[in-house]
């Protein structure tokens, strides 16, 4: 099988060779190609790549449906137009810009991250909606539907031409571009994907989720900004109405068709959105397209007929909607009028056949052609350290009850975890384990009852401070990082230190050789150890471990014997649910049973082995008094 | 009474009367979701194709009620396709493709519409009466009426069905745990796509009675998909008859607003009020809260 | 009746059910008894279409049934009662009970008449239920969600039960009115695939049991002299 | 690999050409909303022109200088959006062999969009975008040579208009009520200026605006009512205008409504139905077979397009019309380079005799302090029209002699 050519090459370095003979070539573009009208179109598809590269920070890495890029772009647009109008200088007007958008973008990112999916969706568009609004009603300042006129400023006495301007736009994509790649592939990007795929687990590990979000936010409002303080200068005349759906819509298309979570993707989106629309006024061209899109779509059909499949709707859909499209274009007496069906069915294809948009499909092409050199691994560090101030009280639970429905989940218990204790926690199916531990965590609000983790009170349901506070725990269904690899998902969740630090997390899990695998390609119990490291790597004062051998193997549970016995070494009192009884007995000082909800039984795994209540809840009911036995079946004991 | 309370009143039923359309629309999101949580972003769109398909069927001299009968046949197959095409697919693949491909779908429904039936808006002929009714100086027409009646009839009649039919009850099963509704024998598709056939004559059914007031044109559908969704979210998306109250309250606060601030600011307190009831509120106000299980 | 070749299943990473095979006769009890994880559920899964095996077969009546949906199988009279309950919170009592019988009611006509017979039996068998019958199933406690749940399979008339954890999570004395509720329903000749992590209880209930640790089985035979085997207390306290 | 090579050729060609074709044709663009809420208007405007320059070229093309010439139509539609009308407007000053552009609709559009045109001086007649920016943004430039020319009878004009008549009809007290485009905005200013011009003999009671897509106007029609406004003046477009009719007759509001030449589109009319008669509003040209010059127009528009009712009459005839200028302008010019055009433009020498009128000389030199010299249309050159039982007739039957009229000035 083909592998692939290796050229010896890192990817980033390939990728930052890449990106650097693009924008040369964008530069020398206008040498070649000559006019207006195209260097409108560079422009206009250098100030939407900034956009979108913005948007995509919300879109893509925030996996959250942005509806407000548009109108922060005509907010920042005002703002520079506005600032212009002042008297403000070129650089002065594209500052305005930015905090016009900036502030704004904020003010809404506050409440609206809160929300998600459809609710965070609509409170974005009410924004948008809003803003256009306000735009359109303020006419003493913006002239609302008349429109603002400016004339473009002189940069440093230097009066710009189209192609100057172009020029500086190209400067300003190149710099958004890679501030936004240093930032994402930051400890604050990682911590971004990290909690797109799972909120819980960020703030369970005091990532913090919501000042993530802002920020992300924020920052996408800033490059909205930007690119609309270009926007203004490009063509010095501004309607509120051009910052509405209809550009919305296109802008979102544009990011996912391009590819989200990826600069390239964003690029490439905004080549779309720019050149799109003026494409399609070329019957010609148009049609050549469509029919090149529908020879790409037939590829897939053709490998599942030749692998005798069925092809799957997935690979069917794009087809038969680029077959549609080619019909219209080469029949429907007016292509023009057919346009914006055309470009749906074009839409259509790509979403279906492109799910990782344009750049991930390239770049999967790429990583089939070529083969790259990973980065060498950074050194191990660190490890155990002492885990800051040992408290003689980790964990004071005093009467803690929660119902779901009409089910007591948790039913007033009382339970304490000293200093250097592993404190087991069993029972039956059922019994509220789980739920006792999401109290403690912070991920449920207790009905009654108090929580005191290290002699702080957390906020009762927020997993964030209980964390503060010092609880760290793993999950029963496990809460990877997906789109992390093992070292990043350590780099994400440590306070402080550096990669040779995580590197130091991951040997204590013995998993520092897979320290560059992503955590969707590893197996179900590296990913059971990767977690407990993430839960050290913040320097927890009371560990939660929910199940940590279930499903494993059993050299992997003597594995994990072995850990848990050196982090309570280390210093960390640990609470443990586990079903293997073995494990148990083997790991703990001392053994709580829940069952129904109530706390039975507490002592050393001896005394709770033989304690009646236990042996009844483990064995099922009682022999005295059953049916069971009163219709004489056989008897046990 | 006084003029100007009587101007305020004559608003704020106005307002309330097209707000039962926006919780009419609003229903047909509620009803996707509760089944399979995704909405059709196109839903406007299925409300302006209905409108149209009642506008030829009473054009080809059909009755306005079998014009209605049939509007809704077509939306129900229209809103089976788009579930078959762009939602079943982007969910299984777990990501938020179906919201792109529902405004796709609709995208290429306003096309269509564009180009078969025309870009101009017309009116749809109804039956009722033409001159207004009058209650104490308040004006009220036919057109309007009907559209509170059609919403609250057809919400009604599907509520009932929901409960008093297998089929219904099998649907809220679904939405409850699909899982158990298959041990159940229940086919999760098959009842996912019965809701958004429901959901899709229901739009149609919107079409027909919204119609009349705003007049039909490709365009209608924007601005009432946006409304609807409002209404849908604040309310809950699983909320039944909240919509009515939130849909109602939304058509009226903008009425009033238009009337009192400004007609260019008509939209804006009840979007205000949008983003602080969702932000105190996440799972809308009269919605159920969601529990997160690890 | 039904017939496991060989069973392989997971969700991620490592198989929970390791290669299992397990026969029950027409008219049986057979429990299938181990600590909590040891892969009881996710058999009870794979075998009604819940989780696609990921190798091994399942006949049911002479028929391979592998990887066919839940909703299937079900209608062939294989039916689950699911570990953890899983009643239909915000619908009532009664309605949840129709829902056992769905493949046989007319999804737009009239179906009340249809289930009243079975409807009545259920009662009978479970007054309680009868007493909430209009109230919503979410707010019943733990023991009438159980018995909602096994009425609900009920009513579906299945031919061959599988209970899931029927126990689980529910008090003592709830536990014995569940399990007396099997145990008639089996002395009526219901088949019965019962997986419970009491063992003594499902031992008493049973004919024939499997024991069953990291999703193997490591002993099987008739229940009674699995009871008075030493290695059984090892399998549900360890 | 090669056939992967050709094709980027094919696209590379096809898209970035300036290289001009056969040279024995006049490239003359059509730009102008083709979809979208102002479609109407646009595609009117775009079918009269095309109904022209399709009689031309089947009588041979235009003769420049000795040589027939057919014309070669470039459409673009810019959606009524700004930006994408700057687009439009890059992409055709830069094609380099356009000789001349018709077209726009938007206000909006013709000011984000026109700057292109006048740096490469390519000759561009606006019809129908009627607000008063268009021009006036030149005038306010002093740009002292313009290739832009408005072949529309604009709002200045129009706002005279419905003034006069609100007076003539006797009314002290009117509302004003305007949609929240440019085009509304700017009808609204001209007409709080042709009412101070007029004397000021018209209060203005309240002013409210409407935005596009609004059908519920009660809110506004109330507070007209409320504060006694004996007479409507209203600048829209078509869909809206016809909610503004509807709420009068909800609201039992019987006052007429006097607005701009948009009260003729058949979205307001079909719309409105019963409740739109009376409308008043300036026509240059009425769809009426009655007169005999507009006949042979509507005629071919009905039979080239297959319909009954034109969707703009007012569009189509100015578009019709604006195309047989040009092609004049071309024939004079003898030649097809823009900045010859602009001058046989301003200064035609035959009288063409178009579907409005008799044109003659209609344009003349640019005088930045005077938008009229590069204004063909002229308050005596435009009636009022009036909505009737489904039709635009004239307001004032005796006013048919203008829309018959021989010559105009």
């Amino acid at each position: 099988m083909f592998t692939g050519v290796d050229l010896g090459l890192k990817e980033n370095t390939a990728e930052r060779i890449v990106r650097i003979v693009l924008f040369i070539g964008l530069g020398a573009l206008p040498a070649f190609w000559q006019g207006q009208y195209a260097l409108g179109l560079l422009t206009l598809m250098a100030v939407y790549g900034v956009l979108l590269i913005g948007l995509d920070a919300t879109v893509g890495y925030l996996g959250q449906v942005n509806l407000a890029q548009a109108a922060l772009f005509g907010l920042g647009a005002y703002g520079t137009a506005l600032a212009v109008q002042a008297g403000a200088s070129f650089p002065l007007a594209l500052i305005a810009g930015v905090i016009a958008a900036l502030l704004p973008g904020a003010a809404l990112a506050l409440p609206a991250l809160r929300l998600e999916g459809p609710q965070f969706a609509l409170s974005t568009l009410s924004f948008a909606t809003l803003s256009v609004i306000v735009l359109n009603e303020s006419e003493s300042i913006t002239h609302g539907a008349l429109g603002l006129s400016i004339v473009r400023p002189s940069l440093f006495t230097v009066a710009l031409d189209a192609r100057g301007f172009y020029w500086l736009c190209l400067v300003v994509l190149f710099m958004s571009w890679w501030v936004s790649q240093l930032l994402l592939k930051s400890r604050f990007g990682l911590s971004i994907e990290a909690l797109r795929d799972s909120p819980t687990a960020t703030d369970a590990l005091g990532i913090g989720t919501l000042r993530h979000k802002v920020l992300a936010f924020a920052w996408g409002s800033a490059l909205a900004g930007l690119a609309g303080a270009l926007h203004a200068l490009n063509f010095g005349y501004l309607q509120p109405a051009a910052f509405g759906y209809d550009l919305m819509v296109m802008l979102l298309l544009g990011v996912v068709f391009g590819g989200r979570r990826s600069q390239w993707g964003a690029f490439a989106g905004a080549a779309v959105v720019a050149m799109l629309p003026n494409l399609l006024s070329n019957r010609t061209l148009f049609s050549t397209l469509v029919s090149f899109g529908c020879i790409l779509t037939l590829f897939p059909i053709f490998r599942s007929l030749i692998s005798r499949k069925v092809p799957a709707f997935k690979e069917a859909a794009p087809a038969v909607a680029m077959a549609a499209a080619l019909i219209l274009s080469l029949f429907a007496n007016n292509v023009e009028e057919w346009r914006k069906g055309i470009f749906a069915l074009f839409l259509f294809a790509a979403v279906v056949g492109l799910p990782d948009g344009l750049a991930g499909a390239v770049v999967s092409a790429l990583h089939k052609l070529i083969r790259f050199t990973p980065d060498p691994l950074p050194p191990v560090s660190g490890g155990f350290r002492p885990a800051g101030i040992s408290v003689s009280e980790p964990l004071h639970v005093l009467k803690l009850s929660k119902s779901f429905g009409g089910v007591r989940a948790v039913d007033n218990v009382t339970l304490d975890i000293g200093q250097d204790e592993i404190l087991g926690l069993i029972g039956p199916n059922g019994s509220g384990k789980t739920t006792f531990i999401n109290l403690v965590s912070g991920l449920y609000a207790p009905d009654s009852g108090t929580i005191e983790i290290a002699g702080t009170r957390p906020l009762p349901g927020s997993l964030m401070s209980a964390s503060s506070a010092g609880a760290a725990r793993t999950f029963q269904n496990l809460q990877p990082f997906s789109g992390l690899t093992a070292l990043e998902s350590i780099l994400v969740c440590q306070h402080d230190g550096g990669k040779s630090e995580a590197m130091g997390w991951l040997r204590v899990v013995a998993l520092e050789e897979k320290a560059r695998q992503r955590c969707s390609e590893m197996s179900y119990g590296d990913l059971r150890f990767l977690e407990i490291a993430r839960a050290l790597a913040t320097r927890p004062r009371l560990l939660m471990l929910d199940e940590p051998a279930a499903g494993m193997s059993k050299p992997d549970i003597a594995r994990l014997v072995d850990l848990v016995v050196s982090i309570k070494r280390a210093g960390v009192p640990i609470l443990l649910i586990e079903h293997h009884q073995d494990v148990v007995a083997e790991l703990c000082d001392r053994v709580a049973v829940m069952d129904g909800g109530r706390l039975i039984a507490l002592g050393t795994s001896d005394q709770v082995r033989h304690n009646p209540k236990v042996i009844e809840a483990y064995l099922g009911a009682d022999d005295d008094h059953t049916s069971v036995q009163s219709k004489s079946e056989p008897q046990l004991c | 009474m006084d003029a100007k309370y009587i101007a305020l009143a004559q608003m704020a039923v106005g307002g309330g009367l097209m707000g039962m359309a926006y919780a009419l629309v609003a229903y047909g999101f509620q009803l996707t979701y509760a089944a399979g949580k995704a909405v059709n972003f196109g839903q406007g769109e299925l409300v302006m194709l209905g409108a149209f398909t009642g506008i030829s069927l009473a054009g080809s001299g059909l009755p306005y009620g079998v014009s209605v009968l049939g509007a809704m046949v077509a939306g129900a197959a229209l809103g089976w396709f788009v579930e078959r095409v762009a939602v079943r697919l982007a969910l299984k693949q777990h990501n938020e493709g179906w919201i792109l491909l529902t405004i796709i779908v609709g995208l290429f429904a306003l096309s269509f519409v564009e180009n078969i039936w025309g870009r101009d808006d017309r009116p749809f002929p109804v039956p009722w009466p033409a001159a207004p009714l009058d209650f104490y100086g308040i004006s009220v027409t036919w057109p309007e009426l009907a559209i509170a009646m059609g919403a609250l009839g057809i919400m009604i009649f599907v509520e009932l069905a929901k409960r008093y039919t297998m089929a219904g009850i099998a649907v809220q099963a679904v939405s409850a745990d699909p899982e158990a509704a298959e041990l159940c024998g229940v086919r999760s598709s098959s009842a996912i796509s019965l809701s958004w056939a429901v959901s899709g004559a229901a739009a149609a059914f919107a079409g027909t009675v919204i119609g009349p007031v705003t007049t039909v044109g490709p365009t209608m559908a924007a601005a009432l998909t946006l409304k609807a969704f409002s209404v849908a979210v604040v309310a809950g998306l699983d909320s039944g008859f909240g919509l009515v109250i939130a849909g109602i309250a939304l058509g009226a606060a903008e009425n009033l607003s238009g009337y009192v601030l400004g007609s260019g600011w008509r939209e804006a307190p009840g979007l205000l009020l949008l983003i602080l009831a969702l932000a105190l509120r996440p799972q809308g106000i009269f919605g159920k809260k969601i529990i997160r299980k690890v | 009746m039904l017939n496991v070749e060989n069973l392989r299943a997971g969700y991620s990473g490592d198989d929970a059910v390791r290669g299992i095979s397990i026969k029950v006769a027409e008219g049986s009890c057979v429990a299938l008894v181990g600590a909590n994880g040891a892969g009881k559920s996710t058999l009870a899964k794979a075998l009604c279409g819940l989780l696609i095996p990921r190798a091994g077969r399942v006949f049911f009546d002479g028929k391979e049934i592998t990887g066919l949906p839940a909703s299937e199988v079900a209608r062939r009279g294989l039916c689950l009662c699911p570990e953890g309950r899983r009643v239909f919170g915000p619908l009532t009592v009664e309605e949840n009970l129709f829902l056992g019988a769905y493949p046989r009611l007319p999804s737009f006509g009239p179906f009340r008449r249809a289930a009243s017979g079975d409807l009545q039996r259920i009662y009978g068998m479970f007054p309680r239920l009868g007493e909430r019958r209009l109230q919503q199933a979410g707010s019943l406690s733990g023991g009438e969600q159980q018995m909602l749940a096994i009425g609900r399979v009920l009513m579906a008339r299945p031919r061959f039960m599988v209970l899931d954890e029927p126990s689980m999570g529910l008090a003592p004395v709830v536990v014995k009115e569940v399990f007396e509720a099997i145990r008639s329903l089996h002395a009526s000749g219901m088949t019965i695939l019962l997986s419970e992590q009491f063992a003594r209880i499902a031992l008493a209930l049973s004919d024939r049991a499997y024991i069953i640790e990291r999703g193997s089985v490591v002993l099987e035979g008739a229940s009674k002299d699995l009871a008075e085997n030493p290695a059984v207390m090892a399998a549900y306290l360890g | 690999m090669k056939a992967s090579r050709s094709i980027l050729a094919v696209l590379l060609a096809t898209s970035f050409s300036t290289v001009a074709m056969a040279a024995d044709v006049v490239k003359i663009a059509i730009t102008g909303p083709f979809s979208g809420g102002s479609a109407p208007m646009g595609v009117s405007m775009r079918d009269g022109a095309k109904l022209a320059i399709s009689q031309i070229n089947q009588n041979g093309g235009i003769n420049v200088a000795g040589r027939k010439m057919k014309i070669e139509l470039i459409e673009r539609d810019d959606e009524g959006k700004n930006d994408r009308g700057a687009l439009v407007a890059q992409e055709i000053s830069s094609m380099g062999d356009i000789s001349a552009v018709i077209g726009t609709v938007n206000t909006g559009v013709a000011v984000m969009g026109d700057k292109y045109y006048v740096e490469k001086g390519i000759v561009k007649i606006i019809t129908p975008a009627a607000g008063s920016a268009s021009m006036t943004q030149w005038s306010k430039a002093g740009v002292k040579d313009l290739p832009i020319f408005r072949f529309a009878s604009h709002d200045g004009i129009q706002a005279q208009m419905v003034v006069e008549k609100a007076l003539k009809l006797g009314f002290t007290n009117v509302a004003i009520l305007h949609d929240a485009t440019n085009y509304g905005v700017s009808g609204r200013d001209d007409l709080i200026e042709q009412i101070s011009r007029q004397g000021g003999k018209l209060k203005v009671v309240s002013v409210e605006k409407f935005a596009i897509g609004d059908k519920d106007m009660t809110g506004q029609l109330i507070k007209a009512k409320s504060a006694g406004a004996q007479a409507i003046l209203i600048w829209g477009i078509g869909p809206e205008l016809a909610a503004v009719a509807s709420g009068k007759e909800k609201l039992g509001f019987k006052v007429p409504m006097i607005g701009g030449w948009t009260l003729s589109m058949s979205n307001f009319i079909d719309t409105a139905g019963a409740s739109g008669n009376g409308a008043l509003m300036p026509q240059t040209f009425i769809e009426d077979e009655s007169i005999a010059r507009a006949k042979p127009f509507i005629q071919a528009y009905h039979k080239a397009y297959a319909v009954s009712r034109i969707p703009s009459p007012v569009s189509a005839a100015q578009g019709y019309d604006a195309a047989l200028l040009l092609a004049e302008a071309i024939h004079e010019a003898g030649s097809t380079t823009p900045s010859k055009i602009k001058l046989s433009l301003e200064n035609l020498k035959v009288t063409v005799k178009g579907a409005i009128a008799d044109w003659k000389k209609p344009w003349s030199k640019w005088n930045p302090s005077n938008v009229e010299t590069h204004e063909a249309f002229r308050r005596a050159t435009t009636v009022m029209g009036k909505v009737q039982n489904g039709r635009v007739v004239l307001a004032n039957p005796s006013e048919k002699f203008v829309l018959e009229g021989t010559a105009v000035k």
